[in-house]
């Protein structure tokens, strides 16, 4: 292919006490791409997403970031820097923190002790934070603990910390669970602004959303590759239909 | 580093009500009620250095989540480096008038002074060791730890593991530290006897000034962007690492540098107290300085001072009021607390959020219990 | 944030003042009256009017509550029959109790505490070595008086400490001479826990009998740590080493707790008395107590005391004890004895000099005596040690001691010992003109250790 | 120690035919004090005592058993100061007798009477003429431990009487016995030619144990063929025992791994399953143990006859009492403490100084007397090997225990309860399961464990209010390197830290051994920070 694949996952197996979560998956991803990953539970998503961001070794295959950085050499932090940012499927952010102070952290520079014992905040960076306040819809509770939030808003808080990274790739577990449709069509519409930038892999159950964001999907089941294609090629697919929709 | 409010509050309290004790000592004639006697003085140093220990476990169990069982052995690593120097510094007036050999070396028959004891003859090397010796050792038992990332339940019980060991390993003769006796009959510190009333006064001075020091330097750190990671590992370690932070190198530092704090504590301990033996080692003692931090507060570094301060008066006024049954009001004390004071006593009078990390860790910790269950 | 850290702080700063406060506070009612601090020894002096205090400084929790709770309680059954007869001097006495709880800081806190706020008159107390060395400063500079009343490793004299219990001299030794002359024993293991007591006791024992003539070979040493109780692997090493041929006792100095899991573990592999003797310096009625002791008859221990004495005053205290305990279980042991001795002593000194003034009765207390409740008289020589006789015994079934052997006439303590090299020309005499802990008789001088 | 026992009832009876039997056997005792037996006793030398002794048994006095049981119960006086007629006089009930005549004396002022007192050779005399006399019961087992006696006490003085003895005995062990008894008593005189000696030599190098080789290592001076043979029987025998050794580590170190599967395995429930760090545990021991105690001391009161199996009754009292009181523990105290454990840590450990001072305050701070039975007692040796009984009783024990645990967790209706629970609480709680309950039943469940560990560890352990505090610390290192919450990784924590531990102890001695371990354990977590037995998949990382 003429451009390189930013991610390549190649024949990546992982297996719990015996059980594959993962069997031989293999799956490429372009560029400026936005993937929809569904499948049934257990069918492997979320350890695809562990063992892409280095938190689980899968036993077998590669799994290379753009030219040839092979993701199972490196641990989380590593593959942070790479810019490969994650977030998680219940929302994580760090509770005792500010809604500001949690972003001050996620932007993209040193993360040594050495530079954060005496870092300073540059009026650069406090720029940066006005602007994700701002994309991310939390300008009001910029100093409020990010506890205090509603669950909606701990996602946008988590989407912007992703933001602030300023990643190559965004891997988004459920982004829309537990939203009210206002939000969800939202946090779709949030998506699309991100992925005019940046590569984006998302899991999700919800088909509507799914829909909405109207993009490549790949089903997962038992581990592996079940169907790849649009929205409508997918719903078409006797397999599919069987393993997934069909429940 | 600004002077907010709460460093204001607590320097002021620390070094005021030390400098109060110490005028009220020296000053007031002992005929007059309001005289202090050197007892209180002795013993308020001893309690003002139980709160630097009290301090550096809030540090890190406050601040990083690390749950430590076994702070009291870089307290007493301190206090054995200290005591090295003041053995050195009694020279020839032991009971056998030996000018190199400490008594117990004479006494177990050694001829001549084994080599890690040479240099304490000098102050200056004895506070470099005093902070070397245990700082590296936090250095390399966190290095390890942290690096496996051992956390949680595992972690506190490996720091109890390493301070037994060293209690065990201390009690030995062999050693050359004195075995179960340890170290005692100290003469002087720097030329001034240890037994004057001006001198005991002054290292209480001292001990109060250390500690807001330390104190001042806790909150320079956790008020800087390494406290608000500290905290972040406390809250929610794995994301830190997905924003490409290392939470082994952040908790690394804050180990070691609360260790050395410790091991300051200890050093002043011990010529106040007279005497450091292997008993500092034993995990009571660490357990018992964790449940002061409990019991101030957690998470806000005065209430670690307040709790020292406040659980060691009780102790002392109950093994004396009610020797024989003190033990039921300080265990009952300890469970009191925890029931219905989760942030300590500070907590009763603060707004904050209590520190959600413990929650947090602890429902990982047992999730994992729970599926251990299979 | 700041907003709301404001409100925290005031109030914190209140209760940091009131916490510093408060030790404020128990200071200066503790404090009472206190003779301006320059005057050094005047400050532990003690009332000459009112109740006449007596410090008990005793652990009652901890590890070594065991052993030191009976002491507690005979030193409250001893003041108060003193108190039935009148008191001292006309003025009664007032036991203060306080727990060091087996903790050796807390120790001198509470002699500090002891001595400079409750002002008392004496202090019987401590057990453990490291106990003593601990509080041993605070007494000298206090200038107070400490009773001290288990057996100990010596090479100490200090002008303000009474040891009323042995010194090496006055057990280990007649120990060994018993089992060397009297059961004719070869063949020697010297097993001890790993503290200074065995530690010195057994290089004591070393140097004696190497002097008798008994080779390296036939000397094993060996140390466990505290509480140690799996004694599988050491008591096997000790089987195989009586196997040599020749008769083999076993010298120990275990500390109290491992004790009951020795013997048990002793019993259990069949070794008897009659096979390899046991004699033991730190096994009393009160650790048998706490052992079935029928697979240890005929073991023995050398004490200067023991319960099963048959004289009529031992029969009278132990009874009395019995009843002020009102448990017919309890026992008396040596150091049970060595208080009731010390605290006579005392009392008669205190009545000499007319006064409870530290430095009075301190050169009191010299030359006072006792009568042992074994029979002879205990006097307090200038080396502030007691005139003892050593018994030995062996146990029996209902776990008291058989007296089988006893030292013809009472012996002199030596705190300093002559077998090792680094004491042997040294000697105590707190009498004037020597007034010295640690003399040195061939060098003609005072070494450190002297009168303040 | 059996034997004791068995003689103490018998000697009374069988007195009168020692006599008969030692007039025959032994020569009579070199003079002393005019010969006379009575004086000879007077005496204060120990040894003079015994030759009395001896003397008089075989003197055919009819006093003599008389006589012989004052000195041992300890009735029998004598002058204080030396008299030359040396009067001996036996206290009875009344008053005293003459020990010649028997007659009633006078009692004679307390203040020249002294306790003719015996001592361990006298007591060995004794022991001789008992064994002696036990040749000739009925009962094989009492001849024989009477012939083991002998062959211990090595008198050539018995050596005919052994001879008579083994012309009519037809028990072949007992004979056996007797044969070796026979060989000591030879090797012992010097009679006999060299190759009688050398005969008798290899009679004892069969029997090749400790005794064997101590009393052959005890011969000097014998001629260059004896010499030779003795030499040769001990280095076979020094070499069995070698061999012997390395077997005998290996138990110590299971017997040890026993002792902390015991105290640990009630915490791989409470800590392990629950996820409560209990500081209190060890006082669940402590509890078990002073119920021991307490149970013991109900039967000797109430039926002396159970006396040998209050031990078994304190078993399942143990677990009950423990039990409640840890149920009791975790309705007041645990439960609002659910996923806080560092708070736990904190609580139990008031708890635990709490209880400790209750107990201590029952109680008293003293350590308590728990006896242990017969059956409990003394030691099997399988060739080289000493196994002692109390030991193989705990790891049966602490094997039964643990059997036992995992049953119930495993097929039990409470042990799928506790399951389920433990692994999805909301899901359980939907079923219908009283989750609340089953938390203090799971923790009352390791509470009581640990209260019938307690009852084992009385047996080798001091019963004192610190009894816990010594197995706390290990119990955890145990959970931890095994993994938590895996039973099984409990029982190899235990046991491979018991022979680690065992191993290292002959080379670097006890202390080292322990420190040994402990840096072990440290190291161990870092390479496995999931213990033995990690847990794989989501949760483990969760």
């Amino acid at each position: 292919m003429s451009e390189p694949t930013l991610l390549y996952l190649d024949g990546v197996t992982v297996s719990f006490d015996g059980f594959k979560a993962l069997n031989e998956l293999s799956m490429v991803l372009e560029p400026g791409e936005m993937r929809a990953v569904i499948g049934p539970n257990g069918a492997g998503k979320t350890t695809m997403m562990d063992v892409i961001t280095g938190k689980t070794r899968p036993d077998q295959g590669r799994i290379v970031f753009g030219a040839d950085i092979d993701l199972t050499k490196l641990d989380e932090p590593a593959i942070a820097r790479l810019g490969i940012g994650r977030k998680f499927q219940q929302p994580t952010v760090f509770e005792t923190l500010t809604v500001r102070d949690n972003l001050l952290l996620a932007l993209a520079g040193d993360r040594s002790p050495r530079f954060t014992l005496w870092a300073r905040e540059s009026a650069d960076e406090h720029a940066q934070l006005d602007r994700l306040l701002a994309t991310i819809r939390l300008v009001q509770e910029r100093d409020r603990r990010a506890a205090e939030l509603s669950h909606g808003q701990k996602q946008w808080l988590e989407i912007g910390m992703l933001l602030a990274q300023d990643p190559k790739l965004l891997l988004i577990d459920e982004p829309a669970a537990g939203m009210t449709d206002a939000e969800t069509a939202e946090t779709a519409e949030l998506l699309r602004e991100i992925n005019r930038t940046r590569s984006v892999v998302v899991i999700d159950h919800d088909m509507a959303f799914v829909r909405a964001l109207g993009v490549k999907i790949t089903v997962l089941d038992e581990g592996c590759v079940l169907a790849e294609g649009s929205i409508d090629a997918i719903q078409d697919n006797p397999h599919v239909i069987e393993v997934y929709l069909g429940r | 580093m600004r002077l907010d409010r709460a460093n204001i509050a607590t320097l002021s309290c620390v070094l005021g009500g030390a400098a109060v004790l110490a005028a009220m000592n020296l000053l007031i004639p002992a005929v007059s009620p309001l005289h202090v006697p050197d007892f209180v003085i002795a013993i308020a140093g001893k309690y003002l250095c139980y709160a630097i220990l009290a301090l550096a476990i809030d540090l890190v169990w406050g601040y990083a989540g690390i749950l430590t069982l076994g702070h009291a052995a870089f307290f007493a690593l301190g206090g054995y480096a200290m005591g090295m120097y003041l053995m050195r510094e009694i020279g020839a007036r032991g009971v056998y008038a030996n000018p190199t050999l400490p008594d117990f070396m004479v006494f177990i028959g050694w001829t001549h002074l084994p080599w890690y004891w040479y240099g304490f003859s000098h102050f200056w090397f004895a506070l470099a060791m005093v902070m070397v010796v245990p700082g590296t050792l936090a250095f390399v038992f966190g290095w390890f730890a942290f690096r496996s990332r051992v956390s949680g339940v595992y972690l506190s019980i490996i720091t109890q593991a390493l301070t037994y060991a060293l209690m065990l390993a201390f009690f030995r003769n062999d050693m050359g530290f004195g075995g179960n006796n340890g170290m005692t009959d100290f003469k002087d510190v720097l030329g001034f006897p240890l037994n004057r009333e001006s001198t005991e006064t002054g290292l209480m001075l001292v001990t109060a000034t250390v500690l807001s020091l330390s104190f001042l330097l806790a909150r320079a750190m956790i008020h800087s962007r390494f406290g608000k990671v500290l905290i972040a590992v406390r809250d929610a370690e794995p994301r830190t690492r997905f924003l490409g932070y290392r939470p082994e190198s952040y908790k690394l530092v804050v180990w070691t540098v609360s260790a050395i704090i410790a091991a300051i504590g200890g050093a002043l301990y011990v010529p106040q107290v007279g005497i450091i033996n292997p008993s500092e080692f034993a995990p009571g003692n660490s357990i018992e300085a964790v449940i002061w931090v409990a019991v101030g507060g957690r998470g806000t570094l005065y209430g670690a001072i307040l709790g020292a301060m406040l659980v060691n008066l009780g102790k002392t006024w109950l093994t004396s009021a009610l020797p024989e049954i003190w033990l039921f009001a300080i265990g009952g004390l300890f469970i009191v607390v925890t029931l219905f004071l989760p942030r300590g006593i500070t907590g009763l009078f603060t707004t904050r959020q209590p520190p959600k990390g413990s929650k947090q860790a602890s429902a990982a910790t047992e999730a994992s219990m729970r599926e251990a269950a299979r | 944030m700041s907003s709301e850290k404001l409100i925290i702080d005031r109030r914190t700063l209140g209760r940091l003042s009131m916490g510093l406060a408060a030790a404020a506070a128990t200071g200066i009612d503790v404090g009472a009256i206190v003779p301006p601090a320059k005057a050094a020894t005047a400050i532990a002096a003690t009332p000459e009017t009112g109740p006449i205090k007596v410090g008990i400084l005793h652990s009652l929790s901890g590890t070594m509550a065991i052993s030191e709770v009976p002491l507690k309680d005979v030193m409250l059954m001893l003041i108060a029959e003193q108190n039935k007869k009148g008191g001292v001097m006309g003025r009664p006495l007032e036991p203060v109790v306080v727990d060091p709880a087996s903790n050796w800081p807390l120790f001198a806190e509470k002699a500090k505490q002891l001595l400079s706020v409750d002002k008392v008159a004496a202090v019987f107390g401590c057990w453990t070595s490291v106990s003593r060395k601990s509080v041993l400063p605070v007494f000298e500079h206090l200038n107070g008086i400490l009773l001290y009343p288990v057996q100990y490793e010596g090479q100490e004299c200090s002008r303000n400490v009474f040891y009323t219990g042995a010194a090496p001299n006055q057990q280990a030794i007649p120990a060994v001479d018993y089992l060397m002359n009297q059961v004719g024993v070869k063949r020697w293991v010297l097993e001890g826990t790993d503290y200074v007591y065995p530690r010195t006791t057994n290089k004591i024992l070393e140097a004696y009998l190497k002097k008798k003539g008994f080779g390296s070979a036939d000397i094993m040493i060996n140390y466990t740590p505290f509480g140690y109780s799996d004694w599988q692997a050491e008591v096997a090493k000790i089987k195989s080493f009586g196997s040599a041929g020749k008769k083999t006792a076993v010298v120990s100095t275990i500390n109290g707790d491992a004790n009951v899991p020795f013997y048990k573990e002793l019993g259990n592999r069949g070794i008897k008395a009659t096979d390899i003797p046991v004699i033991a310096f730190s096994v009393g009625e009160q650790e048998l107590a706490g052992i079935d002791t029928k697979p240890l008859v005929g073991h023995l221990a050398a004490w200067n005391y023991f319960e099963s004495v048959d004289t009529p005053a031992n029969k009278e205290v132990v009874a009395a004890f019995k009843k002020f305990t009102n448990n017919d279980k309890r026992v008396f042991n040596d150091p049970m004895e060595a208080h009731y001795i010390g605290f006579n002593i005392w009392v008669k000194a205190v009545e000499k000099a007319a006064t409870t003034n530290h430095d009075a009765v301190i050169d009191a207390m010299i030359g006072v005596a006792h009568p042992n409740l074994s029979g002879d008289y205990a006097t307090m020589m200038p080396n502030h040690h007691l005139t003892k006789p050593v018994l030995i015994g062996e146990v029996q079934e209902n776990g008291q001691f058989n007296t089988v052997w006893q030292t013809p006439g009472l012996v002199v303590a030596q705190p300093w010992s002559p077998y090792l090299p680094e004491s042997k020309n040294l000697i105590g005499d707190w009498l004037p003109p020597m007034s010295c802990g640690s003399y040195d008789v061939v060098a003609g001088k005072c070494l450190g250790n002297h009168k303040a | 120690m059996l034997w004791r026992g068995v003689c103490v009832c018998r000697r009374r009876l069988w007195f009168s035919m020692l006599i008969a039997a030692l007039s025959a056997a032994v020569p009579t005792a070199p003079a002393h004090a005019g010969g006379d037996p009575f004086a000879q006793i007077a005496a204060t030398n120990f040894d003079i005592v015994a030759q009395g002794v001896q003397a008089l048994a075989t003197s055919g006095n009819p006093r003599a058993a008389a006589v012989i049981d004052a000195l041992r119960d300890g009735k029998l006086y004598a002058w204080k100061w030396p008299r030359p007629d040396a009067p001996l006089y036996i206290r009875s009930a009344t008053g005293f007798v003459d020990a010649r005549s028997g007659a009633p004396v006078e009692a004679p002022a307390a203040i020249n009477l002294r306790r003719v007192i015996v001592n361990d050779s006298v007591r060995a005399a004794i022991a001789t003429a008992e064994g002696a006399l036990g040749l000739f019961a009925k009962d094989p087992a009492a001849r024989r431990t009477a012939a083991e006696a002998l062959y211990q006490s090595a008198d050539p003085g018995a050596l005919s009487l052994i001879e008579r003895a083994l012309t009519n005995e037809k028990n072949a062990g007992v004979a056996q016995v007797l044969r070796e008894a026979a060989a000591t008593a030879l090797l012992k005189s010097d009679t006999g030619s060299g190759s009688t000696r050398i005969a008798a030599v290899d009679e004892l190098a069969t029997r090749s144990d400790l005794s064997a080789r101590n009393l052959l290592a005890s011969l000097h001076s014998e001629p260059p063929p004896v010499a030779a043979a003795i030499a040769g029987a001990i280095h076979d025998i020094d070499r069995r025992l070698k061999l012997w050794s390395l077997v005998e580590n290996l138990y110590y170190g299971v017997s040890l791994g026993a002792v902390l599967l015991l105290a640990a395995s009630g915490l791989a429930i409470t800590f392990g399953v629950m996820g409560v760090i209990n500081m209190a545990h060890g006082e669940m021991i402590m509890t078990g143990a002073y119920t021991t105690f307490v149970v013991q001391q109900l039967v000797a009161a109430t039926m002396p006859g159970l006396n040998e199996f209050g031990l078994l009754i304190a078993v399942p009292a143990a677990f009950v009492v423990a039990g409640g009181l840890g149920i009791v523990i975790e309705r007041c105290l645990i439960r609002f403490l659910y996923g806080r454990p560092l708070e736990t840590l904190l609580a139990t450990w008031g708890l635990s100084l709490v209880l400790q001072q209750a107990v201590r305050s029952i109680f008293g701070a003293t350590n308590q007397d728990v006896t242990s039975p017969a059956w409990m007692s003394g030691s099997l040796d399988v060739g080289g090997l000493v196994l002692t009984v109390n030991r193989l009783w705990i790891i049966l024990f602490a094997l039964l225990v643990l059997g036992g645990l995992m049953a119930t967790l495993r097929w039990g209706g409470l042990g799928r309860s506790i399951r389920a629970v433990m692994q999805n609480r909301r899901m359980a709680a939907v079923m219908g399961i009283r989750t609340p309950w089953i938390d203090a039943l799971t923790f009352g469940l390791g509470s009581g464990i640990a209260g019938m560990a307690g009852v084992a560890l009385s047996q080798i352990d001091n019963v004192s209010p610190n009894l816990g505090q010594n197995y706390i610390v290990d119990s955890f290192i145990v959970v931890v390197v095994g993994g938590v919450g895996n039973l099984w990784g409990t029982l190899f924590g235990a046991v491979l830290l018991g022979i680690v531990d065992k191993f290292v102890e002959p080379f670097e001695g006890a202390v080292l051994a322990k420190i040994i371990v402990l840096v072990f354990l440290i190291l161990f977590i870092q390479r496995r920070p999931q213990g033995l037995f990690p847990l794989k998949g989501r949760a483990a990382e969760a």
